[in-house]
């Protein structure tokens, strides 16, 4: 038996390397910035974001696969890259303020934002299912940590607790239909699993299904999909909100990347049959998420739900199974990347010395208050519900698309009236900022559960 | 040699017991320790696997899945102290603020 | 001057324009002056037309006046254009020569109104629409001068909008006519699909050739049209709006609701006679319309009380006259009365007028008496007109009362029945006429001592239109004296190219005994009526009390108009609005609000209820992705 | 013989795993976990894996249990659990982990495993020795989820520290 | 075609856009300035609408004024705009309206000036948007952006319950247009499968020739939106709240112009797209007009609010309007048109005058009224005109639409024009109802006593309306003239493609795909 050491080719996975490098670096860094300093770090974790970003550039049109075929370099994953590197910089810049006014400014925050991020690029560019599961494993632990960060939080202490019980509970099926995958094709190495089955069939092979089954259950949990979407708006709602800003942002496109690359690029043999369970989990995922969003009152648990919805949107793509799919898939992302960061971001302005506006009822009047403010969060919330001229809508657009051209037209008619029940509560945050008063808070409430009944 | 699907079967069943476990526990320790029989199921799998196949790889992955079990206990073991030192519990029933 | 001829109608329309928009500035002397002085200018121009035509031969009385292309969609081109022929100019003469002396009349019945300007706009308005009407080259253009008068009609029946009954009295107009302007488009769409035009010149010639002599469309499209014609003209059914119509002001009355608009029915039967020519199912639908209306609305007229409504329901009957006429073909005899009866009725409404602003308004006969000395000029317009409508012999009635007899006898499209419905109506009506002039002028004064002192003669703007139309209304007849009484029927011979002398060579076979008996038949039947009403109400006044006592029901059911309006609220107007009321307050909130925002409240009561899902403990979510599990793999293991 | 062996390990694995989830006291649980552990170990040995069946010996029954048991008395909680809030949840529980043996069992046929099959066979890796075969494996074709690893592990400790240090 | 070799379109549809800019920018504190910027960008707008006209071609069918320009080069999304004798009056309409609207809202608004006028501004740019774009692409991105002016425009500055009827405005009508959009996403893609090419291009869309079936559905997905929008019964219900709660001038525009959307809609795509589904469906589509127009008129007569009175007469009036086109005749095409510029006058300035009534009097009770004329006359002489060209008589411009329908309508099936005319019958009905609470009768109520008529800006604001009332009424050729060609290339389409039936087995569902490689 002979071993052949790979090539250890670190140019391929430079970007995520300089993400790790600067984690470590801020790791270090702590120790000589004093307290009420940190912010320091968050400037070279930016850094690091830039740098890494400038290097995704670099390498954007290569095309490669690196240690023995366990990571790969290619444009997908680039792209994931970058988007995972948006959602890092982008909560970077909402933390500082954050940290500060919550009194939890630590250097250990921005450490586990890059490793966070680390994990999620080896996700969009590993193509051996243990490399995709330890990134996964990285994320998942990294956030388990950012979730329960504001430690004397009893929410936040909840958040990280559930995130991570039913974190373990579905990894523990994800690895569960790793093994039993390589039980089946003797390989955990997509491309391996690919040629397998080329050449020998999927049928009389059951024990695929059971691994593709619970594969499904994995990521289905990391992105969020009806019924393994639980954990979302508790977990949301709980920790602090710059890191459910990442969350819902870069865990969730990390968990796509996986998903994507695992399914459309390693079991296209089986997708008549996991299209339809897709399609079947697309439309509850998307009802249940806009149907549950109408009726919340808090804005954290709220968006939580329309990021349910969202993944429910994603996987209408997914579910199309096509090069068209794919795309529209990394173009919502990015459009979504940006407006949901930009709504968690007005969440984040609008925080007080140890206290933050929560309640819809905050809203009330803030158009007057803050013009500027809500404008911004009018734009947000419009691009969310998909209405032009925003990137939303051309998110969605792509997205039916892609449905549309696969001939599920039925999901893209199911996709697009979830679009209109979930304006309704998009408009309502419209609603409440520049059409109520501020003063009034109770008669607001009452209103508020009023109009939900009247509509 | 016994049957491969022995060996499957004898995991199910473990990693099954492990969901239970999840599912019927309060207490957030036992819960994890059923975490790790699902984890042992799943390994058990791997070398099963691995052994019938004439394949290494399936010792090699079950090295790593014990790396990540560790990392996982550790996180979560803190992460139940730290619950236990503000609340006084390590029921789950218990931590439930969030909700609807 | 004949092809300016558009001019006519343009000249009350500068009047009403003028009026509407200087008129609350310049004085009420400037508004009679514009009023009076464009109407007076149109009737001079009419007349001036009129001359022009008569000194053409015979086969060429016909002027095309095109103004410009209206309105082109496709194959459907119509321009706005005008013409003038006898049958217009006849028209052009009654109706700017009858408004004219009703303007002149107004200025002095109106002088005290504070809506003066106002008024005369709508009343130049209304001759405006008038003159369009009957000038009218294609049927669009008749359409718009047919709406128009309505809504002048609707504008001066409600003029004085302060007065509910007025008001609704206007709507209920409007809406009645829209009724009949229903029938009358649908009419017009048929000819249009049919004929590929409007123009009369092209329905017209081309009608004979395209359809046959009783083809369904030909009588659908003359049906239809009759339904616009008992709308405007008040025939059955629709005539309920006219009694109602007479809270306007009287000079209005006698205008609209007597000498013009309510005979453009009449003018558009007799001007699309080349249709109904060739349906004959339609022409004795219009002829038996016609007499059952004359009939019926003559013994209304019996017992009214209120001398507008008595005169109003003479209207109707006089119509029932004219429609019987044109409905035999008498298209000529149809248009001599509504000449005459422009003369004579308009005499007999100005008439009523000058009592009512002797007497400050009061219109219930019952309430009057005496005053033919008191009211001696209007007492004897009055009887002028009254003698008029009663046909006694020499008047204008008379005359063209005894053509359309002769020929509903006479004519193979006429017969006994129609011919003796309207003898009886002559009858009735010599009765009703008579009734009026003695309850009003004759017997004791039952005034109030109030009221006894404030009677006064009209002054002269109002007494010479006054004896004015009481000389029309005694000569007019003599427009047409009939060939067999000496006379040359000028009136007839000058229409005769319009009609082509449709108007049946038949009658020449007729013996001219005959035609004498007939005559001598109806004037027996108008002496008749008169001697019975000078015995009920000269020389037995309590006999009419002990009349209606011993035929209580019959009473109650004339008194009562028959109970027509309670029938239509009844049968229409109630359902009508309780549809309109479940539509508006039921089903619409229940319905169709209902299902939208049901369709919300289910999706918002789901997420209230999806939301409690969300129990808050870790073990229920762990559950439900363990069921997910199960699920999902049990659909790929048997998918 | 080796069959059953199989069964009566198989039958100690369960029926550790089973004490787990069973026992009320925490303390027992974590025992019966060795013992499921320690039975696993044995069934390792079974698969040819010897170096795994070590680490696991000794890692898991030993350092990771250690901790365990360490926690457990640290918060030294009363062993009794509350009452059950949760309604059906038991009954649920059962139910689908039935079903989900059921799924398991009806897919692991016996002629299972036509997948690639690998070049170790049982007497190479006697030639080649498991522990030197493992390790070399370990550090060629999966070089890289090994140094992951090491990534994974900094995440656990920052992460241990930041969640139960008193004061950062 | 583009005569004037400048894009006068995209002027047209970003001038109030920058106005918008402007307005935001102006100082706040100062009304009048912010009023009179508002004002001269909505007039600048009207202004160079007008060489529309002027310059127009009223010979040729072609699309005039066109702009193209790739945007979305690589899915075949083009910028590209241009008008026809269809759109060409409903964008003067528009521009027109919007600068009356501007100016009627001189008074009423109070709160928050400078952002109305910004979002009334935007709102006409979506407007404008939507009846010049000819790339299907553009047209829903206007469509549905158009959404949000109005919907803020309803939700802050409106009735009471203003918040339920804008949220229910933007709901429905967001319902119909989504599934416009996938509508338009399953045509893109059968093109794509019938020709190879990529493209949201109407004019190119429109040579497809699909199967019935496919035909079928998309007709469906397309008219759901463009029926919420008419509204055509029964999908009307968003139509009376919104139009009651909104403000004068949002009603006016909801009422004169986007309404139109949904009938323009139909015209513009529905029947040259789809034309065999359309003449399938005609029968179906007349029925609902013809209860629609019904049913608006009987539900008018009881509504005792005035507002809700003209917006459910505006059900009644725009069945007419469907009722035309689903004639297939150049009559009913081109009085269906005629008559949505008709409404849009009549309606709008209906709007505008119950709105001045309400900033005097604080109620729109028609039992609050009574005896206006006595008070106020020149009020009272403006609503008479107006509900009379609502009502149809002739020599105003109700009329020759009205009548053209009716004429078009008979000739496609007479039992269509004896129905439909029923609703001229009792738009009289209600109308006049309405007019003798309102107006006639006596002046009781002392409040109504003290009213002042209208000032000189009012009857500025209702001048120009009522003089093009007139205008059509008396003369409406000029404006049947330039929709002659365009309507007669559309009903020659809509016949000669209507009755081929090919290429079998292409639907809207099962286009095959390629599967490509993911990661390159």
């Amino acid at each position: 038996m002979d071993f052949v050491v790979p090539t250890v080719d670190l140019g391929s996975i430079a970007p995520a390397l300089l993400v790790l490098a600067t984690a470590l670096l801020v790791l270090v860094g702590e120790l000589f910035t004093a307290p009420g300093r940190k912010g320091a770090l968050a400037v070279l974790a930016l850094l690091g974001v830039a740098g890494a970003t400038a290097k995704s550039f670099l390498l954007w049109g290569q095309s490669e696969t690196a240690f023995g075929g366990m990571v790969a370099l290619d444009n997908y994953g680039l792209f994931f890259g970058l988007i995972f590197l948006i959602a890092l910089g982008m909560t970077v810049l909402l933390s500082v303020r954050y940290l500060d006014q919550m009194d939890m400014d630590h250097g250990e925050y921005y450490v586990l934002l890059l490793l966070a991020t680390f994990g999620m690029m080896l996700m969009a560019s590993g193509t051996d299912l243990i490399v995709i599961f330890l990134g996964l494993e990285i994320l998942s632990l990294s956030l388990y940590v950012l979730a329960g960060f504001a430690r004397t939080d009893l929410r936040a202490q909840e958040a990280a607790l559930k995130y991570f019980l039913l974190g373990a509970f579905s990894s523990g099926f994800l690895l569960y239909g790793a093994a039993l995958t390589y039980a089946a094709t003797g390989t955990t190495n997509l491309a391996r699993i690919v040629g397998f089955l080329a050449q020998a069939g999927v049928a009389g092979n059951p024990l695929l299904w059971i691994a593709v089954g619970l594969l499904m259950v994995g990521f289905g949990f990391k992105v969020a999909t009806v019924p393994f979407q639980m954990w979302v708006p508790d977990v949301y709602q709980g920790a602090p909100t710059p890191v459910t800003a990442f969350m819902s942002v870069g865990a969730k496109a990390a968990g796509f990347a996986g998903f994507l690359r695992v399914f459309l690029y390693a079991f296209p043999a089986l997708s008549v049959d996991w299209t339809w369970l897709l399609a079947a989990l697309a439309v509850l995922t998307m009802t249940l998420g806009n149907v549950v969003a109408i009726a919340q009152g808090d804005i954290k648990r709220m968006l939580a739900y329309s990021s349910i919805a969202h993944a429910g949107y994603l996987l209408v793509a997914m579910a199309s199974n096509s090069q068209a799919g794919v795309s529209a898939v990394l173009f919502y992302l990015v459009a979504y990347a940006f407006t949901n960061l930009g709504a968690f971001a007005v969440v984040v302005y609008l925080a007080r010395q140890g206290q933050e506006a929560l309640e819809l009822s905050d809203y009330a009047g803030l158009g007057s208050r803050a013009p500027l403010v809500a404008l911004a969060m009018t734009t947000f919330m419009v691009s969310l519900a998909g209405v032009p001229p925003t990137a939303g809508f051309v998110a969605k657009f792509y997205l039916f698309g892609a449905a549309v051209e696969a001939g599920l037209v039925w999901l893209a008619v199911i996709g697009v009236l979830n679009s209109v029940i979930s304006a309704y509560y998009y408009l309502r945050l419209i609603v409440i900022m520049y059409m109520r008063e501020p003063s009034a808070l109770l008669a607001l409430a009452e209103s508020t559960v009023g109009a939900i009944f009247k509509i | 040699m016994v049957p491969v699907s022995y060996y499957l079967i004898l995991s199910g069943i473990l990693f099954t017991i492990g969901t239970v476990g999840i599912l019927v526990r309060r207490n957030a320790l036992v819960i994890f320790m059923s975490i790790e029989v699902m984890l042992n199921a799943v390994n058990l799998t791997f070398l099963a696997a691995g052994r019938y196949l004439n394949s290494l790889d399936g010792q090699v992955i079950v090295l790593l899945v014990l790396t990540v079990a560790a990392a996982e206990v550790a996180v979560g073991l803190a992460l139940i102290v730290a619950i236990f030192r503000s609340r006084g519990t390590t029921d789950v029933d218990e931590v439930n603020l969030l909700k609807w | 001057m004949l092809y300016q001829a558009w001019i006519i109608p343009i000249l009350p329309l500068l009047g009403a324009a003028t009026n509407a928009f200087l008129g609350a500035r310049l004085g009420k002397r400037f508004v009679s002056l514009v009023a009076c002085g464009t109407v007076g200018l149109a009737f001079w121009g009419s007349a001036w037309v009129f001359a022009d035509l008569t000194r053409l031969p015979a086969g060429e009385r016909l002027a095309m006046l095109p103004m410009y292309q209206w309105i082109s969609a496709g194959d459907f081109q119509v321009n706005f254009a005008l013409q003038v022929d006898p049958l217009s100019a006849v028209m052009l003469l009654v109706v700017s020569g009858v408004s004219f002396l009703i303007h002149v009349y107004s200025t002095g019945y109106m002088a005290e109104d504070r809506g003066y300007a106002r008024y005369f706009t709508y009343l130049n308005l209304f001759v405006f629409s008038m003159l369009l009407l009957v000038t009218a080259n294609n049927f669009l253009v008749l359409y718009v001068g047919w709406e128009l008068v309505g809504l002048c009609s609707y504008l001066l029946i409600g003029f004085w909008y302060e007065r509910k009954a007025a008001a609704d009295a206007g709507k209920k107009a409007f809406i009645v006519n829209r009724v009949g302007d229903l029938g009358f488009a649908l009419g017009v769409m048929l000819i249009f699909v049919t004929f590929g035009s409007l123009d009369y010149q092209d329905v017209f010639a081309g009608a004979p050739q395209m359809l046959a002599v009783g083809s369904v469309t030909a009588t659908t499209i003359t049906l239809l049209l009759f339904v616009g014609a008992t709308g405007k003209s008040a025939q059955i059914p629709l005539y309920v709006w006219l009694p109602d119509a007479m809270e306007g002001p009287t000079p209005v009355s006698a205008l609209i609701h007597a000498a013009t608009m309510v005979t453009a029915g009449v003018y558009m039967v007799a001007r699309t006679h080349a249709l109904f020519e060739l349906a004959p199912f339609s022409l004795s639908v219009v002829a038996t319309i016609g007499a059952v209306t004359a009939f019926y609305a003559a013994t209304i007229a019996l017992v009214q009380a209120d001398i507008k409504r008595m005169l109003a329901y003479s209207t109707i009957s006089q119509l029932g006259y004219m429609f019987l006429a044109v409905g035999v073909g008498a298209y000529a005899a149809g248009i001599f009365h509504l000449t005459t009866h422009a003369f004579f009725k308009a005499l007999l409404f100005l008439g009523a007028g000058s009592v009512m602003h002797a007497l400050g308004g009061e219109t219930n006969m019952l309430k009057m008496g005496g005053l033919r000395l008191k009211l001696p000029v209007t007492y004897w317009a009055f009887v002028v007109g009254a003698l008029a409508i009663s046909g006694f012999p020499g008047l204008s009635g008379f005359f063209s009362k005894d053509a359309i007899l002769w020929q509903a006898f006479a004519s193979p499209r006429g017969g006994i029945a129609l011919w003796a419905m309207g003898l009886a109506t002559g009858a009735l009506t010599a009765f009703y006429a008579l009734r009026a002039v003695f309850l009003t002028f004759h017997g004791e004064s039952r005034l109030t001592w109030e009221a006894e002192r404030h009677v006064h003669e009209p002054p002269s703007s109002m007494a010479l239109p006054l004896g004015l139309l009481a000389a029309l209304a005694a000569l007019g007849g003599y427009l047409g004296l009939p060939h067999i009484l000496g006379g040359s029927d000028a009136l007839g011979s000058f229409l005769a190219p319009v009609f082509l002398d449709q108007a049946n060579t038949a009658l020449e076979t007729q013996a001219p005994g005959n035609e004498l008996g007939l005559m001598g038949l109806a004037v027996l039947a108008a002496f008749l009526g008169m001697g019975l009403a000078w015995y009920f109400y000269l020389a037995r006044p309590e006999a009419p009390g002990a009349l209606a006592r011993r035929l209580g029901g019959l009473y109650a059911l004339l008194a009562n108009k028959y109970y027509v309006d309670e029938i239509y609220g009844g049968l229409v107007v109630q359902p009508l609005v309780a549809l309109a009321h479940f539509l508006g307050e039921g089903f619409e909130i229940a319905v169709i609000d209902g299902v939208v925002n049901g369709v919300g409240r289910t999706v918002a009561a789901s997420g209230a209820w999806l939301r409690r899902l969300q129990t808050g403990f870790v073990r229920n979510y762990a559950l439900s992705i363990f069921l997910g599990a199960v699920i999902v793999l049990g659909y790929f293991l048997f998918r | 013989m080796e069959l059953a062996l199989f069964l009566s390990v198989g039958a100690i694995a369960i029926l550790g795993a089973v004490g787990v989830v069973t026992l009320r006291n925490a303390v027992h649980s974590a025992l019966s976990l060795i013992t499921n552990m320690v039975a696993l170990a044995v069934l390792f040995l079974m698969l040819n894996a010897q170096f795994v069946a070590i680490v696991q010996i000794i890692v898991y029954a030993g350092a990771v249990m250690v901790l365990f048991l360490f926690v457990i008395m640290l918060l030294g909680e009363k062993a009794q659990e509350s009452r059950e809030r949760l309604p059906g949840q038991r009954v649920f529980a059962i139910a689908l982990g039935a079903l989900l043996l059921a799924e398991i069992i009806y897919v692991a046929q016996p002629n299972l495993l036509p997948g690639l099959p690998g070049k170790a066979t049982t007497d190479m890796v006697a030639q080649g020795g498991n522990v030197q075969l493992v390790g070399r494996l370990l550090l060629s074709d999966y070089v890289f989820p090994f140094e992951l690893t090491s990534v994974l592990l900094l995440v656990a400790i920052v992460g241990a520290v930041v969640l139960a240090k008193r004061k950062l | 075609m583009n005569q004037l070799g400048f894009p006068l379109l995209s002027a047209i549809v970003y001038l109030p856009l920058a106005g918008a800019a402007a307005v935001l920018a102006v100082d706040g504190r100062n009304p009048a300035l912010v009023k009179a910027t508002a004002f001269l960008f909505s007039s600048l707008t009207l202004l160079a609408s007008l060489p529309l006209y002027l310059f127009f071609q009223a010979d040729t069918a072609a699309m005039q004024f066109v702009e193209k320009v790739p945007w979305v080069e690589s899915l075949g999304i083009n910028y590209q705009m241009g008008i026809d004798g269809i759109s060409l009056w409903l964008v003067l309409l528009t521009t027109f309206l919007s600068a009356i609207a501007i100016l009627s809202s001189w008074s009423a608004i109070t709160t928050r000036a400078k952002e109305y006028y910004a979002v009334m501004l935007v709102l006409e740019t979506g407007m404008i948007g939507v009846f010049v774009a000819t790339d299907l692409f553009l047209f829903y991105v206007f469509w549905e952006a158009m959404l949000i002016p109005m919907y803020l425009l309803i939700g802050i500055w409106g009735g009471p319950s203003r918040i339920y009827a804008a949220v229910k405005f933007f709901l429905y009508t967001m319902a119909g247009g989504v599934l416009m959009l996938v509508g338009i996403l399953a045509l893109y893609f059968i093109n794509h499968a019938v020709t190879g090419v990529y493209t949201f291009d109407l004019l190119e869309l429109r040579k497809l020739n699909l199967d019935f079936w496919a035909q079928l559905w998309l007709f469906l997905a397309f008219s759901v939106a463009f029926a919420i929008k008419v509204p055509m019964f029964p999908f009307h219900t968003w139509l009376p709240d919104a139009h009651v709660e909104a403000p004068t001038a949002g009603s006016v525009l909801l009422a004169g112009v986007l309404l139109k959307m949904g009938t323009y809609g139909f015209v513009r795509f529905s029947l040259p797209l789809f034309p065999a589904a359309a003449r399938e469906l005609s029968s179906i589509i007349a029925a609902l007009a013809i209860i629609g127009i019904v049913y608006g008129a009987l539900v008018s007569l009881v509504q005792e609010d005035v507002k809700k009175l003209v917006a459910y007469s505006s059900v009644s009036h725009l069945g007419f309007v469907m009722l035309g086109l689903f004639a297939f005749n150049s009559q009913g095409v081109q009085g269906g048109i005629l008559q949505m510029i008709n409404h849009g006058l009549s309606t709008g300035a209906l709007f505008l005058i119950v709105g001045m009534l309400y900033e005097r009097r604080h109620t729109r009770m028609i039992a609050d009224f009574g005896g206006l004329w006595k008070a106020i006359p020149l009020f009272s002489m403006a609503l008479l005109v107006v509900s009379l060209a609502s009502i149809g008589l002739p020599g105003l411009n109700g009329f020759v639409g009205e009548f053209l329908i009716l004429v078009g309508a008979f000739r496609h099936d007479w039992l269509w024009a004896a129905f439909g005319a029923t609703g001229v019958i009792l738009s009289a009905v209600y109308m006049l109802w309405m007019l003798q609470r309102m107006v006639f009768g006596e002046l009781k109520s002392q409040q109504n006593q003290g009213l002042r008529d209208l000032s000189a800006r009012e009857v500025l604001v209702l001048a120009p309306i009522i003089v093009l009332i007139f205008l059509i009424g008396v003369y409406p050729w000029p404006f049947l003239k330039p929709m002659e060609a365009s309507t007669q290339a559309l009903l020659a389409e809509v016949k000669s493609k209507g009755q081929v039936l090919v290429l079998d087995g292409i639907q809207a569902e099962g286009i095959p795909m390629a599967r490509q490689d993911l990661y390159r």
